[in-house]
């Protein structure tokens, strides 16, 4: 199985890389880009085979290390 | 792509091997080479691993001293500073890498350089990076000065080792072709010094470090080709470097260094499995044979031609001594990098490649190195650039100065710098900012002193003589901070050496080199070429950069440029002759590129040298710095800027002697400032030894609301405030795309 | 004073640590490595060094802190041993949950190496009771991500409970942290997690002796 | 319109970061993880509303941008 995990600052939290980026893409002439957020991806393949342990085992993978909830929030996507 | 390829004309042109090559390779084999022995060839016979257009030219360089303990040949060149204790560094240019992926290329060339220092045992403890890029207006430099600057930054600060200096210049010959040049300097002890020669047969060879991938292959080949508008198109050779897994490969070699279980080691850099095994069983007069199926892989796949060729970084090859595999495997477990046992030296030679049960590789060890072709190739010597520029006699010195100090050569590096721990292993006791920067010997008063130097307008004006200087200068940061110069490394960037011109730039800055090491005896110990730095057939100024490092005795006695108390007086040794030809002056404010550059006396910047550093050892200065781009009045604004204090001069001169007595770049001077007390005696000493030395002004000035300002008889004062402003502002504005 | 340093792999100020400590204390720290089970058990004081522990991947510290011998740092600075986490070993406290909030890239993007001043906001504990409250010192910074964030009511905790040890100097924040926090206590002021390096400054040659004095105040605390 | 745009490392390009996370994941006990790669996520919001052109707008700005497509790649996903 494979799983994308998406983990974004929570919302209120400032994020300076995003609003750089969406400052050089306006500086570049992308005038309708508006708010920009950056977050990290995290695609990792799992020899797990049972769906629900495998979000189960994902969820704690967040919580534990892949996101700091103090600041960011996570998503898990599995695909087969 | 298998060892079954077939080896057409087609495949050996593309490996970029002429037909007189391949012809040798034929007659030392005796027979066609196969395709994985043909891409061994290529890289081992490429121009940056066998130096075929300047091994010639390298020969004549001075490279003994008694101090000397390694000159070059090795990994890094390694001298004596006493107590038991060896200093150990080289110079190393990432060019083309860092062209193509600027943050990457720019990192992994950091990273190299500091395996050639660990593998030889020592510790690394200053990086170094002397850095050129296009015009800033050029599209593409900001980008390249980001991502550079971040790149060296992201690798020596997770390394743990000080950036400490560096230099930092814009020019249009770099615009497509920039240049990165990475110094490192390590300490180790005399009795626990590592080499590469794999002497001995039987004995295991060792991979340890991070695993092998489809890296950079070629990456040899592509720093010895021209760039031309498809060479971005090369790019999956970029290679990634990871300096986490360097650290805990310094830290794990460092622990097996500690036991003498090891007989050889080596770093595998340029060509990797290739050059590594190869060049260990050439030094050792031994043969290796080595199994491919024993690589550790990060990829599915991997053919024998890419295990061989790959640039996977964070690698090293080692030879134990029977028996002490275990002892050594536990180490590296323990730092929780690969280790494996990949094959064993021999007595035949020869180096021998096993994949998946068959050879895929038998060819002896010297048709690699020895036998590899060296070219006398033809060069015309160009007449050096003369004559004096004209200026404007009548234009305000002090503008001049203030716009000077703001312009993308003169200003300052902070930007660059602060983005480097250069505090970090607490012994930088000379940072960024100095002449040279100064990094005690961990545990005791002694501390070397590292600096990077080269004046390529000077070089294109006259490759010799731009040469020498930048010898000149180098040996003079060294002294300007109290510390004897002890020996050199070298990274020599020039163009294209199939062209005459070229080729006599290249010949004649050799000489210029060899001719000042030697003068100053100041031996070169290791070094590095980086030739074909051209872009759609414009070369780039001939820019042998110059890696120097010095010995000082007693830190506590060690000079630096800041003034330190007000009343000082304000002493420059060595003669001011106005030399404008070649200047920042005339270059910023008049806009010329014109004349001869600076004439280098060397006897005359030894004995000026000399006297200098004898006042710093013996207590009595402690406030100095070298003259060089910009000349006098910058060298003196630049003292005052660092130690927060203002200057009055006093020197009465004509005028329309202002400009080139202020702004000429004559070598071989210091501005120096001290106790207004010792001045005189200062100067008598001067004069005994017939020496030039001349009091210039006093430390000081202030303007009438109490700011610190630089005045002069018959120049107005400039606050320091407004100095700075200039001197600070242009790089992070700049780099903001403010201008 | 006993004391030991945690060495995680890529921490590179662990030497660092060690040579101030034995300098001021006069006993070699005890070298700890990340994946002992425990902390000799006579320390007085735990250091967790600067570096760049994994690479700094993923988020600074947040590998670090799942070292085995974390689990008996944490274990014993509940029971009040004293810990001071410099640098990256402050950014594994906040990721062990040892100290409050999180730190984030510097809001400029960049690694920032320059010394900064500091106010010594508190000197109620036994890390800064040889300094004067409100003095100013220097200290080195030199990380990419020292950027204090945690939640208002947090911030106001830390503040209201003279928590927040060192502040940076007004106008000389080198990284957004908020309310310029570059060090802070937890509640039972025995863990101290601060970005700038007082180790580097304990030797006038380095740019200052100012680092020295806290270690000075833990060893006349401790005797 | 809103936007997400994954920039991953191209296939054979060494990812240190996704190793380190793989490796600390294991030793938490996760002994089904396998590979793991580590990304970026660019979350965006575009004033455009014309989708076409929404598109080839975010295309170059990967291009140019977002994306280092010497050693990586990218994928958009646009959201109303
Ligand atoms: N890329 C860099 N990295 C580190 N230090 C740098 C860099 N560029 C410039 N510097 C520092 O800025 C100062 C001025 O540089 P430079 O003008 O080249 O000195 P000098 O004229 O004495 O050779 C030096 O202390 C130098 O080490
Ligand atoms: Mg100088």
């Amino acid at each position: 199985m494979k799983a994308r995990i998406f983990v974004t600052l929570k919302n209120g939290v400032l994020d300076p890389q995003g609003k750089a980026i969406g400052h050089a893409l306006n500086g570049l002439g992308f005038t309708s880009v508006g708010d920009v957020r950056q977050g990290k991806l995290i695609e990792l393949e799992l020899k797990e085979t049972d769906e629900a342990k495998a979000r189960a085992d994902l969820k704690e993978m967040c919580e534990k290390l892949l996101a700091n909830t103090i600041i960011e929030k996570y998503e898990v996507e599995l695909r087969q | 792509m298998t060892a079954t390829k077939t080896v057409t004309p087609e495949v050996v042109r593309e490996h970029g091997l002429s037909e007189a090559e391949y012809e040798k390779i034929k007659s030392l084999l005796g027979r066609e080479p196969n395709y994985v022995e043909l891409g061994v060839f290529s890289v081992m016979w490429s121009e940056h691993c066998s130096y075929k257009s300047t091994r010639a030219h390298l020969k004549k360089l001075p490279t003994k001293a008694p101090w000397v303990i390694q000159g070059p040949g090795e990994n890094a060149g390694i001298i004596d500073i006493g107590d038991g204790d060896v200093c150990v560094f080289k110079m190393e240019s990432h060019n083309h890498p860092s062209f193509i992926e600027p943050f990457q290329g720019a990192a992994t060339g950091v990273g190299g350089i500091m395996r050639d220092v660990f593998t030889m045992g020592a510790r690394p403890v200053a990086s170094l990076d002397s850095l050129r890029f296009g015009e800033p207006s050029h599209p593409k430099t900001r980008h390249l000065v980001a991502g550079v600057v971040s790149g060296i930054g992201s690798y020596g600060n997770c390394m743990g080792i000080p950036t400490v200096a560096g230099e930092t210049a814009f020019h249009k010959s770099y615009n497509g072709n920039i240049l990165v040049n990475a110094m490192c300097v390590g300490l180790a002890r005399k009795d626990k010094i590592f080499y590469s020669a794999a002497k001995g047969a039987g004995n295991p060879v060792v991979y340890v470090g991070s695993k092998t991938g489809r890296d950079g292959i070629h990456g040899a080949t592509m720093a010895s080709a021209e760039f031309n508008e498809d060479s971005e198109e090369k790019r999956p050779t970029v290679q990634v470097g990871d300096p986490f897994t360097e650290k805990l490969l310094l830290e794990a070699c460092l622990e097996l260094m500690a036991t003498d279980a090891i007989i050889a080691i080596q770093d595998m850099g340029a060509a990797g499995l290739t050059s590594s095994s190869s060049e260990m069983a050439d030094k050792g007069g031994a043969g290796v044979e080595i199994d491919l199926d024993k690589v550790p892989q990060r990829e599915t796949n991997l053919t024998a031609y890419e295990m061989m060729l790959s640039e996977s970084q964070e690698r090293m090859l080692m030879v134990l001594k029977p028996g002490r595999e275990a002892e050594a495997e536990r180490i590296f477990r323990k730092w929780e990098l690969d280790f494996s046992i990949i094959g064993v030296t021999t007595d035949t030679h020869r180096l021998i490649v096993r994949h998946k049960g068959e050879v895929v590789a038998d060819m002896p060890v010297t048709s690699l190195s020895d036998a590899a072709p060296v070219y006398e190739r033809p060069f015309v010597k160009r007449t050096p650039m003369t004559g004096e520029p004209g200026f404007d006699a009548s234009r305000p010195v002090m503008d001049s100065l203030v716009r000077i100090m703001g312009t993308p050569d003169m200003c300052s590096k902070r930007w660059v710098w602060e983005q480097y721990d250069y505090t970090v292993m607490a012994d930088s006791v000379q940072r960024p900012g100095g002449d040279a920067a100064v990094v005690r010997v961990h545990g005791t008063n002694k501390g070397l002193a590292c600096t990077t130097d080269v004046t390529p307008r000077y070089c294109r004006a006259d490759p010799y003589e731009g040469a020498k200087q930048a010898v000149a200068e180098a040996w003079r940061n060294i002294t300007a901070v109290g510390g004897v110069p002890m020996a050199v490394t070298d990274c020599l960037n020039f163009s294209n050496p199939e062209k005459p011109e070229a080729m006599g730039e290249i010949v004649a800055g050799i000489e210029g080199l060899g001719e000042a090491c030697r003068a100053l005896a100041f031996p070169i110990v290791s070094g590095n070429c980086s030739l074909y730095n051209e872009t759609q057939g414009e070369g780039i100024l001939p820019t042998p950069c110059i890696g120097g490092v010095g010995l000082l005795k007693d830190v506590n006695r060690m000079a630096s440029l800041a003034y330190k108390r007000e009343g000082d007086a304000i002493i420059v040794i060595g003669e001011t002759g106005g030399h404008l030809g070649q200047s920042v002056y005339i270059r910023e404010i008049e806009g010329k590129e014109e004349g001869a550059c600076p004439p280098v006396d060397l006897a005359l910047e030894k004995k000026n040298g000399d006297f200098v550093r004898t006042l710093i050892e013996s207590g009595h200065a402690d406030t100095v710095h070298d003259v060089s781009d910009g000349g006098l009045l910058v060298a003196i604004a630049e003292m005052a800027l660092a130690g927060g204090i203002g200057a009055t001069l006093r020197m009465n001169y004509e005028h329309d002697r202002f400009i080139p007595v202020f702004f000429g770049e004559d070598q071989a001077r210091y501005v120096i400032a001290v106790p207004e007390k010792a001045a005189d005696a200062v100067i008598a000493r001067a004069r005994k030894a017939d020496i030039y030395a001349r009091h210039l002004g006093y430390t000081g000035a202030r303007s009438d609301g109490g700011e610190p300002v630089l005045q002069g008889v018959g120049l107005p004062p400039v606050t320091l405030a407004r100095l700075r402003a200039a001197h600070e502002r242009w790089l992070p504005e700049y780099m903001a795309g403010k201008s | 004073m006993k004391s030991a340093v945690v060495v995680f792999p890529a921490s590179n100020c662990d030497r660092d640590a060690a040579v101030a400590l034995e300098q001021i204390t006069g006993t070699k720290p005890t070298m700890v490595w990340h994946g002992d089970a425990e902390v000799p058990k006579d320390v007085d004081l735990i250091v967790l060094p600067g570096g760049f522990s994994y690479g700094d991947y993923l988020r600074c510290g947040a590998m670090a802190r799942f070292s085995r011998v974390m689990a008996d740092v944490i274990a014993k600075s509940n029971e009040g041993r004293l810990v001071l986490g410099i640098c990256n070993g402050f950014q594994v406290l906040t990721e062990a949950g040892l100290l409050p909030g999180a730190l984030m890239r510097n809001a400029n993007l960049k690694f920032v190496c320059r010394p900064v001043g500091l106010k010594v906001e508190e000197t109620q504990n036994v890390f800064t009771r040889r300094y004067d409250a409100g003095q100013i010192v220097h200290f080195p910074v030199a990380h990419g991500e020292g950027n204090y964030v945690a939640d208002e009511d947090t911030l106001d905790r830390l503040e209201g409970e003279g928590r927040v040890v060192f502040r940076y100097a007004p106008g000389d924040n080198p990284n957004g942290s908020m309310r310029d926090i570059a060090g802070i206590l937890n509640e039972k002021r025995n863990v101290l997690g601060l970005m700038p390096h007082p180790e580097r400054v304990c030797d006038p040659l380095l740019g200052g002796t100012d680092g020295k004095v806290l270690f000075e105040g833990l060893v006349e605390a401790l005797s």
